[in-house]
């Protein structure tokens, strides 16, 4: 392996830090954002993107660095919306009078710290990167300092973070000691004479740590608050990309290094499996700001992911992949629309806000229902295909009546996304919104199209796609 | 002209004046509607008649089908638009045709003044085109259909005037017992669907007699086939024909106009049952118990119509109690074997009970619209040709003839045919024989009430002078009454009786005709020795019943017997109506416990609107507001919202906003996930 | 003809495109855009029409498999297949018939919102049309569940006071139980590896794994039937929805659980299906019986059709799962027959609704006086209701009970009472609404049907007439289908 | 041996002990002081062990570094210690229990490593390996094997920068800053103005 | 009375808890929340320290490394976020970051 191979490897990540370096420079020379900064970031995590495409698959750094098929799907879809997140966020602050270059710059970090998470292939690397890129959302969560909220949220991020973090550690040095090695293909090996019960006694540790970031329960505590708290357009992007980012993460640790244990660690995502859905749910039903309902909406979400993943094999990988790619969007466009929002110049937040929206503005409540109907998994939104995925992975690994279980439960959910459509549908609207914004807009509207009708062709693309990935993830 | 386009004109023709009356009524007007309904059922009577003839003289084949559109074709489940024509069929058309044309033309003069003539004929019409398509059916489904039909149409003009409240709840009693009717019939039919694999008459019944001991599993009991068919079949013809237990939609139906009462519960659709039964003869002839149960049910229901005739004051009701009664001579007759009598009965009786009933709306209108004959009294004087009329059609009724010289009335010769049948076959079993005494307890009462009638009606002290129609009494016939077209007719003689405008005394004369002579013409080719060439095995009896070709060997006594009980009859109500005026009231003005019984017609309608109709209410309230809202939507919907709501709200509580709660949680997960791993894992 | 299954489901999508085109261009002239809207959406139910009437044309009678197929492999297995049988080709009619008909009541009746109705409910006519096309399970999925979103907003948006309630207990009733049929057909999918109808028509699958499967997809078509005791959705879905929604949901929406009995249960599931026929006959009887006397004490006349509708669907099930050519034939045609009749007495309900803005049943009576048109039609609708021969009703209701009678005769008989029973509620309705005196003063000026009226009622009244003297023209369509159901339905459980 | 083991008993306890009363001290200040306690004795443990590299790092960085800014930060926000104390009790006992059956299962396993861990039949630690010691050992690999995530690491470090930045650095108008850019470039052209005064009219600056 | 490498791990996996308890029981300030943060790593470090020397293995020593470095600026976010929250509320005790909740 010659440094050459190496830096060949590791392109996505050379662009994102090099041009993180420049703008940062550039930035602190200028003082402040101009749309050609604002571009320059977007290209390059557009570039990454593109470098992850083209380029070469291996490994590199004694395992740190994995570059296969299901790294570059998942770095494709973490740089494409941490793309669109730079432009939301940063006209987002700009119109609040808050625009800072330090913005773009962090996205690009937190992008980076997440390409890192879904090539790494040591547990060292796993837990660099997702400091990372956690470090980076922190900020990101605390970055509105004019906002109480804010701050508030950032705190409470921060600290169950770092707890989270603390617990995967600890976790982390357990595998180590049981397996003798951080790395997954030294683990794996080493799962299959000698280490077993405390390896997998971390491992549990591990997965805890990594549900924290996905916020899958019991470890979704910090969700809802935070969602509320933070900037809208940073919440579209963390409650996106970063999970994509860690379930791939978790995906690769539990096949590549625990793949003969899946009998045992699948008992453990299904648990906070069918938790999540259940909390997601019911604990919905009661909110009325549509911020944290999203958040309950994303921990039931997380929840079918994780079925998919405890499925395991290609399919529950492959399917686990789409679902949270497809999800992924949703979230996106989601958030993009609350961004676009307001009203007298308040941001619309709760249910009431909405009101009377889809005839106030027909093309973003249209795209909000989009956005709810496929969180619920009504077809031919693209919610459903996700579900479809996990529902048969799982019942290709005997998880039938899981499966049945979080059916139901998404039923239950349907009440809330219900209430959203009917605020926004049936009621009459209090008062005309402002204009939305052209950027928040074309991406909402973007996400909706995909949601539907896109989705439906882009599966055929999607699918084999997520299947070469999945191949590549479940190797070991 | 051949047969088969003879009879489509036949049967068709009714159904065109109806669409025309009906569609086209009020742009053509009153006159042309009523012309055109009119003059195309004279048309089809003269075809009916032209019919009859040809297939009992012989001019045309003894029976044949006309074949006019495929209807139900599922399977071996295959049924035809189609006319078929015997002789029992060509009687059948006689009756409805003739009836129906004389009460249409009955009807220029009765409904003279209401404003909705058009539809009415149109109704009559479409009645007289149920009911010929009933008669001409070929197979079930087709019978089915005439069954339905004439059950709308008498639902339609029982509820003709339908602003009065009475009338309506009278229409939709008799839709819903005859549905009950239906339901029976139906469920007979699916019974010989899948046991014969057909519904077609001509596919059946040549496969009962190798079918007469199959057991056939129905409601988890095992019943002989044929004879489970034929009862379920007969529940039908007991709605259809007012037989006990499901008799008590046809009193009330008299709220219709007395033209619909004549022709639809009096001369026609009520006989379809009769007609049934005699029509599925070759059934019937393999069902030894369900002729049991038709003969029992004919003779309790003459017995109790006649008993219950005796204490109405209604004028229309008598007669409607009448027709029941006669209705189950018919049944007796037909449940003993006798089907030919029982038809010639149906035959005779569509005469008299029509013109009955015609004579009756005479009165009715002579005096107001009155029906109540305790306010009458007298009238013979005033409406001498109505009176002659009423007095031959009791005659008829009543079966005075001579039996030495046999020589009568209509209704002598058809009832003496079924006392004489009943008498034979009592011979052979009990249950004929307890039918042949009813039969003659019958035919006392009968001439009882039928000349309680006539006196209370005709003779004695008039009552109508006065207040005829201030004090309405609910049993009016109020036709059309009210503001929107003042009164009846001629009100300009002021309140005083009056004879029927020639329209309705032209119908009432030819009727009379028919009572006076209809059974003496006929009772050769019906019901004596020339029968086998009159029916032409349109009627099918076993070999071994021979009760119609016995009738000379039935004893003198019997055969003089409904005279004695006629005249004792006639008698006793002379004796209360004429000679002792008043004793009638008196009694009734005692309200004992029989006559209250009977007045009340036995406690049946109470007893049904307790059972059925509270009951229905009370389980469709119970079903709406325990079953579907506090039951299936409180535990099912509701409850579950309820439920997830608090849940959500609870889970909510959990997410207090502290750090430290968030954190403790995040231990509990922990700690829990490495219990259940270890406990997993070490398993 | 290949493409015409795929062109009649999405021509109405292109009569959306155009009326969203025309908003584009009317600016602010909403008055304009309306009428527009409604033009467009009548041509293109129109047009649909007369697809569908040629596809029927061109339909081969005689063959028992699928026609005018489509197949293109999309992604995980799965196909965009179409095709239609003699089963389904009947529903692709019957929409498409009752579609212009819901355009026209909508008419004047809708006057707020006109373009985003107008667009509901041709969504609603493409995914329904969808549904009997589809060929892969979860192409009908697809299609059987995206109606949910525009009859929620329907019934949310146009609907009465109590609409929100009603849209969700509709919304979220049929989702339960399409969720729990979503996993019934990846199991099937993930068992058989096949997602097409046909070849799952002619797997066999395990007897336990049937029974789970039937289970799953009873859920779901129970519920949009609806059958006892999932039903209570129905009558608060039909109170609360506009006439046309109502048409809607009854003539065409709860077909598709019975079509789906048929589609599915029967020929997939034939030994579970055998084994839960005491569970269907004994639900079918109770909602017979049981809704009829409800229907008998309701006081708003949609309610109590609401009601009649699921006891009219109660026969429907029992001829499905008698299991013989006369339950199932019957089956259809009352599926059929009651998609014309219930609608059209919602339409009746919606006359005098459009013209005094209540459905109380005591606000009413004596309308015979003023309307005598109505009442006629009205009074027609009613014997249809009532299963008078003659009407369609009656061949439905006859067929279905024969093929019970020939399954058992128990349910045969209780059933029966449904016959009477519903004598009872449709004529008691029509009393007291129609006949008696005009005692309400608001009655004064209430005025008959007008011409446009009377145009949408007149394709109803021929069709129930004509259907219920010559049933046999809805037969021959299906003959060949049903009695190759019924066949493979007898050899797979040897019955 | 014993003397090992003496001083592993007499370090762990203090470790143990420090942190306990970290969480516990009344005073913030306090906490830190035996936060540092802590890291002292966890160094020692570091040590006992053969890793003195790695407790040299982390007594330079935690203690010279983190427990400064921890302590620098008690200092300078203005805090009511008395009011924070409030109420620390009444979630101890459950808290307790449930790290409790924590621990107990940690132990467990950790006592379990002995015999199925990577690490079974290692009877003590191996203190430097060959001649090459453990700072040396560990620079070997850093920048060669691991230099990937070394310079993640640096990445971390530089958003931790930015972020700190970022979120305390205050704008404040009206404030006079210092602007090092314009004072150098400041000429006698443009720091200077000559204005020429009127008698009797001043400037009207 | 050998010190093995259990003995280390019951120091870590003690600490760990102490860490884990004091960031919800002590519920009045943040500072010790953080501080405790800092324990867990210790006892991480622990860990992974004594792992390393039993296993003969550098690469947990390196580990551990990062893991200081990576808490070192962890504490710094964490403190940066805590200065953003006191200049807003004037305190840092834990339950007054509850304006989010439900």
């Amino acid at each position: 392996m010659t440094f050459q191979n190496a830096a060949a490897l590791a392109r996505p990540e050379l662009i994102l830090v090099v041009a993180a370096l420049a703008l940062l420079v550039w930035g602190a020379f200028q003082g402040r954002v101009t749309a050609l900064f604002t571009l320059a970031a977007v290209a390059s995590l557009i570039a990454a993107a593109g470098a992850a495409v083209i380029g070469p698959q291996g490994r590199a750094f004694s395992g740190g660095l994995i570059v296969d098929s299901g790294a570059i799907f998942a770095k494709v879809v973490i740089y494409l919306t941490s793309a669109v997140a730079i432009p939301l966020g940063e006209r987002w602050f700009a119109r609040r009078g808050m625009g800072r270059f330090e913005y773009p710059i962090l996205i690009l970090l937190a992008a980076l710290g997440m390409g890192m998470m879904v090539s790494a292939g040591d547990l060292i690397s796993l837990y660099v990167s997702i400091e990372l890129q956690s470090l980076a959302l922190y900020i990101l969560a605390a970055f509105h300092k004019d906002n109480e909220k804010s701050s508030e949220a950032g705190l409470k991020y921060f600290v169950l973070g770092a707890l989270s973090s603390g617990i995967l550690l600890y976790g982390a040095s357990l595998v180590y000691g049981f397996a003798g090695s951080t790395r997954f293909e030294v683990i794996a090996a080493a799962m299959s004479h000698n280490a077993g019960l405390g390896a997998l006694f971390g491992l549990v540790f591990v997965i805890s740590g990594i549900a924290f970031k996905v916020s899958a329960a019991p470890f979704h505590m910090w969700t809802p608050d935070v969602y509320e708290g933070a900037p809208t357009p940073v919440v579209g992007f963390f409650a996106g990309a970063p999970k994509l980012a860690a379930m791939v993460l978790l995906a690769r640790v539990l096949s590549q290094g625990f793949g003969d244990s899946v009998d045992k660690w699948r008992q453990i995502l299904i648990l906070m499996a069918l938790l999540s859905v259940a909390v997601g749910a019911f604990a919905g039903l009661a909110q009325s700001n549509l911020k944290r309902l999203w958040a309950y909406s994303s921990i039931a979400g997380i929840g079918y992911a994780l079925i998919g993943l405890a499925a395991g094999g290609v399919v529950g990988i492959q399917a686990m992949l789409i679902n949270m790619t497809l999800y992924v969007v949703d979230v996106t466009g989601f958030f993009a629309c609350l961004a676009a929002l307001s009203r007298n110049g308040k941001p619309m937040e709760t249910l009431a806000d909405f009101a009377g929206l889809a005839r106030e503005r027909p093309a973003l409540g249209l795209a909000m229902t989009v956005f709810s109907l496929s969180a619920l998994g009504i077809p031919p939104m693209s919610g459903l295909w996700g579900k479809y995925y996990v529902f048969e992975a799982a019942l290709k690994a005997g998880l039938a009546p899981v499966a049945v279980a979080a059916l139901v439960g998404s039923v239950v959910a349907a009440f809330y996304y219900l209430r959203l459509i009917k605020v926004m549908w049936f009621d009459p609207s209090p008062g005309a919104t402002d204009a939305p914004p052209a950027e928040a807009s074309a991406v909402a509207y973007a996400a909706a199209l995909f949601g539907f009708p896109v989705v439906l062709f882009a599966l055929m693309a999607l699918d084999p796609l997520a299947h070469t990935a999945a191949v590549a993830l479940s190797l070991h | 002209m051949s047969p088969q386009l003879l009879v489509s004109l036949l049967l068709f023709a009714p159904l065109l004046g109806a669409l025309i009356a009906g569609l086209f009524g009020r742009r053509i007007g009153d006159v042309a509607s009523m012309s055109v309904t009119t003059g195309l059922l004279f048309v089809a009577c003269a075809l009916g008649w032209t019919t009859f003839f040809q297939v009992v003289g012989g001019g045309w084949p003894p029976h044949f089908t006309v074949e006019i559109a495929p209807f139900i074709n599922v399977g071996t489940f295959h049924s035809d638009w189609s006319i078929r024509i015997d002789t029992l069929s060509a009687v059948m058309l006689v009756v409805v045709t003739t009836v129906s044309a004389l009460v249409h033309l009955y009807s220029w003069g009765y409904m003279a003044d209401d404003p909705a003539r058009p539809r009415f004929f149109a109704y009559l019409s479409l009645f007289t085109f149920a009911m010929l398509a009933l008669v001409t059916a070929s197979d079930f489904m087709q019978l089915f259909f005439g069954w339905e039909g004439v059950g709308l149409a008498s639902y339609l003009l029982i509820g003709f005037w339908h602003h009065k409240d009475t009338a309506n709840a009278a229409s939709i009693k008799a839709f819903v017992v005859n549905r009950v009717g239906d339901a029976g019939f139906a469920l007979g039919i699916m019974t010989v669907f899948w046991a014969f694999g057909s519904i077609r008459f001509a596919e059946i019944f040549p496969q009962m007699a190798s079918h007469v001991h199959v057991v056939w599993r129905f409601a988890g009991q095992d019943f002989r086939l044929i004879d489970l068919a034929c009862c379920l079949l007969f529940i039908g013809a007991m709605g259809k024909s007012a037989q006990f237990f499901l008799h008590t939609w046809l009193p009330d139906a008299m709220e219709g106009p007395t033209p619909v009462s004549a022709l639809i519960h009096a001369a026609t659709m009520v006989t379809a049952g009769v007609y049934m039964v005699c029509l599925l003869s070759p059934m019937f002839e393999y069902a030894p118990t369900a002729k049991e149960v038709v003969t029992i049910v004919g003779a309790v229901t003459s017995l109790f119509a006649a008993t219950v005739g005796l204490a109405q004051n209604d004028i229309k009701r008598v007669v409607a109690y009448s027709t029941c009664s006669q209705l189950g001579y018919m049944f007796l007759a037909a449940g003993v074997g006798a089907y030919p009598a029982a038809m010639f009965h149906l035959f005779t009786h569509a005469f008299f009970k029509a013109l009955l009933f015609l004579g009756a709306g005479a009165v009715i209108l002579a005096v107001h619209h009155e029906q109540d004959m305790r306010k009458m009294g007298g009238l013979w004087r005033v409406i001498p040709i109505t009176y002659a009329v009423m007095v031959l059609g009791t005659i008829s009724i009543t079966g005075v003839g001579l039996p030495g010289i046999d020589l009568g009335f209509s209704g002598f010769y058809s009832k003496d045919a079924i006392i004489n049948a009943a008498f034979l076959a009592g011979r052979t079993d009990g249950i004929s024989n307890f039918a042949f005494i009813i039969s003659l307890m019958a035919a006392g009462l009968t001439s009882f009430y039928s000349w309680r009638l006539i006196f209370m009606t005709f003779h004695g002290k008039a009552k109508w002078g006065h207040d005829s129609h201030a004090a309405n009494d609910h049993a009016q016939d109020d036709h059309a009454h009210g503001d929107d077209h003042g009164h009846g007719h001629g009100h300009g003689h002021g309140g005083a009786p009056h004879e029927a405008p020639w329209a309705m005394r032209g119908p009432l004369l030819l009727l009379a005709f028919g009572a006076i002579a209809a059974g003496g013409l006929f009772v050769e080719r019906f019901v004596g020795p020339e029968r086998a060439d009159f029916w032409r095995g349109s009627i099918f009896t076993l070999p071994a019943n021979h009760i119609l070709d016995s009738f000379a060997s039935v004893p003198p006594a019997v055969v003089w017997a409904p005279l004695v009980v006629t005249a004792l009859g006639f008698a006793g109500a002379w004796y209360a109506y004429v000679l002792k005026e008043g004793m009638g009231a008196r009694i009734a003005a005692r309200r004992g416990l029989l006559w209250s019984f009977l007045y009340n017609k036995w406690y049946f309608d109470e007893l049904y609107e307790l059972v059925f109709v509270r009951g229905a209410k009370a389980l469709g309230d119970l079903f709406w507001k325990g079953g579907d809202k506090a039951l299936i939507d409180g535990l099912g919907p509701d409850g579950v919202s309820h439920v997830s709501y608090a849940l959500g709200k609870a889970t909510g509580r959990l997410q207090t906003g502290y750090v430290y709660h968030y954190a403790f949680v995040m231990l509990l997960g922990i700690a829990g996930l490495l219990s259940y791993a270890l406990w997993w894992f070490s398993r | 003809m290949t493409g015409i299954l795929s062109l009649t489901t999405y021509l109405p999508l292109v009569g959306v495109a155009a009326i969203l085109a025309l908003r584009l261009l009317a600016g602010q002239d909403e008055a304009r855009a309306n009428a527009g809207a409604r033009w467009i959406a009548l041509a293109t139910t129109l047009a649909t029409l007369a697809l569908s009437v040629l596809l029927v044309a061109s339909f081969d009678r005689s063959q028992t498999g699928f026609q005018f197929t489509e197949d293109a492999a999309w992604f995980s297995g799965l196909h965009y297949h179409m095709g239609v049988d003699g089963i389904s080709v009947l529903f692709v009619l019957l929409t498409a018939f009752l579609m212009p008909i819901c355009v026209l009541a909508s008419w004047r009746s809708i006057n707020k919102r006109v373009i985003e109705y107008m667009i509901a409910f041709l969504v609603l006519e493409s995914l329904v049309i969808g549904v009997f096309c589809a060929l892969d399970l979860l192409v009908f999925y697809l299609f059987f569940e995206g109606q949910l979103i525009p009859m929620f907003l329907i019934i949310g948006v146009w609907g009465g006071k109590n609409r929100v309630y009603a849209a969700f207990k509709f919304f979220l009733y049929t989702l339960l139980g399409s969720v729990l049929m979503l996993a019934a057909i990846l199991a099937m999918i993930s068992i058989a590896h096949t997602s097409s109808i046909p070849e799952l028509m002619t797997y066999h699958f395990a007897t336990g794994t049937q029974t789970w499967l039937w289970l799953a997809f009873f859920a779901s078509f129970a519920v949009k039937m609806p059958m006892w005791p999932v039903h209570t959705w129905l009558p608060d879905a039909h109170v609360e929805a506009p006439t046309a929604g109502s048409v809607i949901l009854a003539g065409i929406l709860l077909k598709m659980g019975g079509y789906g009995f048929m589609r599915f249960s029967l020929p997939m599931f034939p030994s579970a299906s055998l084994e839960f026929t005491p569970l269907i006959f004994a639900l079918s009887v109770i909602a017979i019986v049981y809704t009829s006397l409800v229907a008998f004490r309701q006081t708003d006349m949609k309610k109590l059709i609401a009601y009649s509708s699921v006891a009219h669907m109660g026969f429907v099930t029992l001829g499905i799962f008698s299991g013989n050519l006369q339950g199932e034939q019957g089956a259809l045609f009352q599926m059929l027959s009651h998609g014309v009749i219930s609608g059209a007495l919602f339409l009746c309900v919606g006359i005098v609704y459009d013209r005094m803005h209540t459905r109380e049943i005591a606000f009413y009576g004596g309308l015979v006086n003023r309307m005598p048109w109505y009442a006629a039609v009205f009074m027609l609708f009613t014997m249809g209701n009532v299963g008078l021969p003659g009407t369609s009703g009656f061949v439905g209701e006859i067929l279905t009970l024969t093929g019970t009678y020939g399954a058992a005769t128990w349910p045969a008989i209780i059933a029966s009472s449904g016959v009477i029973l519903s004598a009872v509620y449709a004529l008691s309705l029509y009393r007291r609404v129609v006949f008696g005196q005009m005692t309400n003063p608001a009655l004064a000026t209430i005025g008959d049907m007008d011409s446009r009226e009377i145009l949408i009622f007149a394709p109803l009244i021929i069709a129930t007439l004509v259907l219920g003297f010559q049933p046999g023209l809805v037969f021959n369509l299906t003959n060949a289908s049903t009695i190759h159901l019924v066949d493979a339905f007898r050899a797979a459980t040897g019955r | 041996m014993v003397l090992q083991a003496i001083a592993f008993y007499l370090l762990a306890a203090t470790t143990v002990a420090a942190g306990l009363a970290v969480i516990t001290a009344r005073n913030p200040v306090h906490s830190v002081l035996f936060l540092i306690t802590a890291f002292f004795s966890a160094a020692g443990l570091f040590v006992l062990m053969g890793a003195e590299f790695l407790a040299m790092i982390l007594v330079v960085v935690y203690v010279g570094a983190v427990a400064v800014l921890f302590l620098f930060v008690v200092m300078m926000l203005d805090v009511d210690f008395v009011a924070l104390r409030e109420g620390f009790a009444r979630y101890l006992p459950i808290g307790a229990a449930i790290a409790g059956v924590m621990t107990v299962e940690m132990i467990f396993v950790a006592v379990s490593v002995a015999s199925t861990g990577a690490a079974a039949g290692s009877v003590g630690p191996a203190g430097n390996v060959g001649s090459v010691s453990n700072a040396e050992a560990i620079g070997r690999v850093l920048y060669t094997d691991y230099v990937y995530f070394f310079q993640a690491a640096g990445l971390v470090l530089l958003v931790a920068m930015i972020g700190a930045i970022v979120l305390t650095l205050k704008h404040r108008e009206g404030v006079r800053r210092q602007d090092v850019s314009r004072q150098t470039a400041r000429t006698t052209a443009t720091g200077m103005r000559v204005v020429s005064i009127k008698s009797g009219e001043g400037i009207d600056e | 009375m050998t010190i093995g490498l259990s003995q280390y791990l019951i120091v870590a996996a003690i600490l760990f808890t102490i860490g884990v308890l004091g960031i919800f029981v002590n519920r009045r300030n943040v500072i010790v929340i953080l501080m405790s943060v800092e324990l867990i790593l210790l006892a991480v470090n622990i860990n992974l320290v004594a792992f390393s020397v039993f296993l003969h293995d550098v690469v947990g020593q390196i580990f551990a490394m990062f893991v200081l470095t990576v808490a070192a600026a962890e504490a710094a976010v964490g403190l940066a976020i805590l200065v953003t929250f006191f200049r807003w509320r004037g305190t840092i005790a834990v339950d007054d970051a509850s304006v989010m909740k439900g």
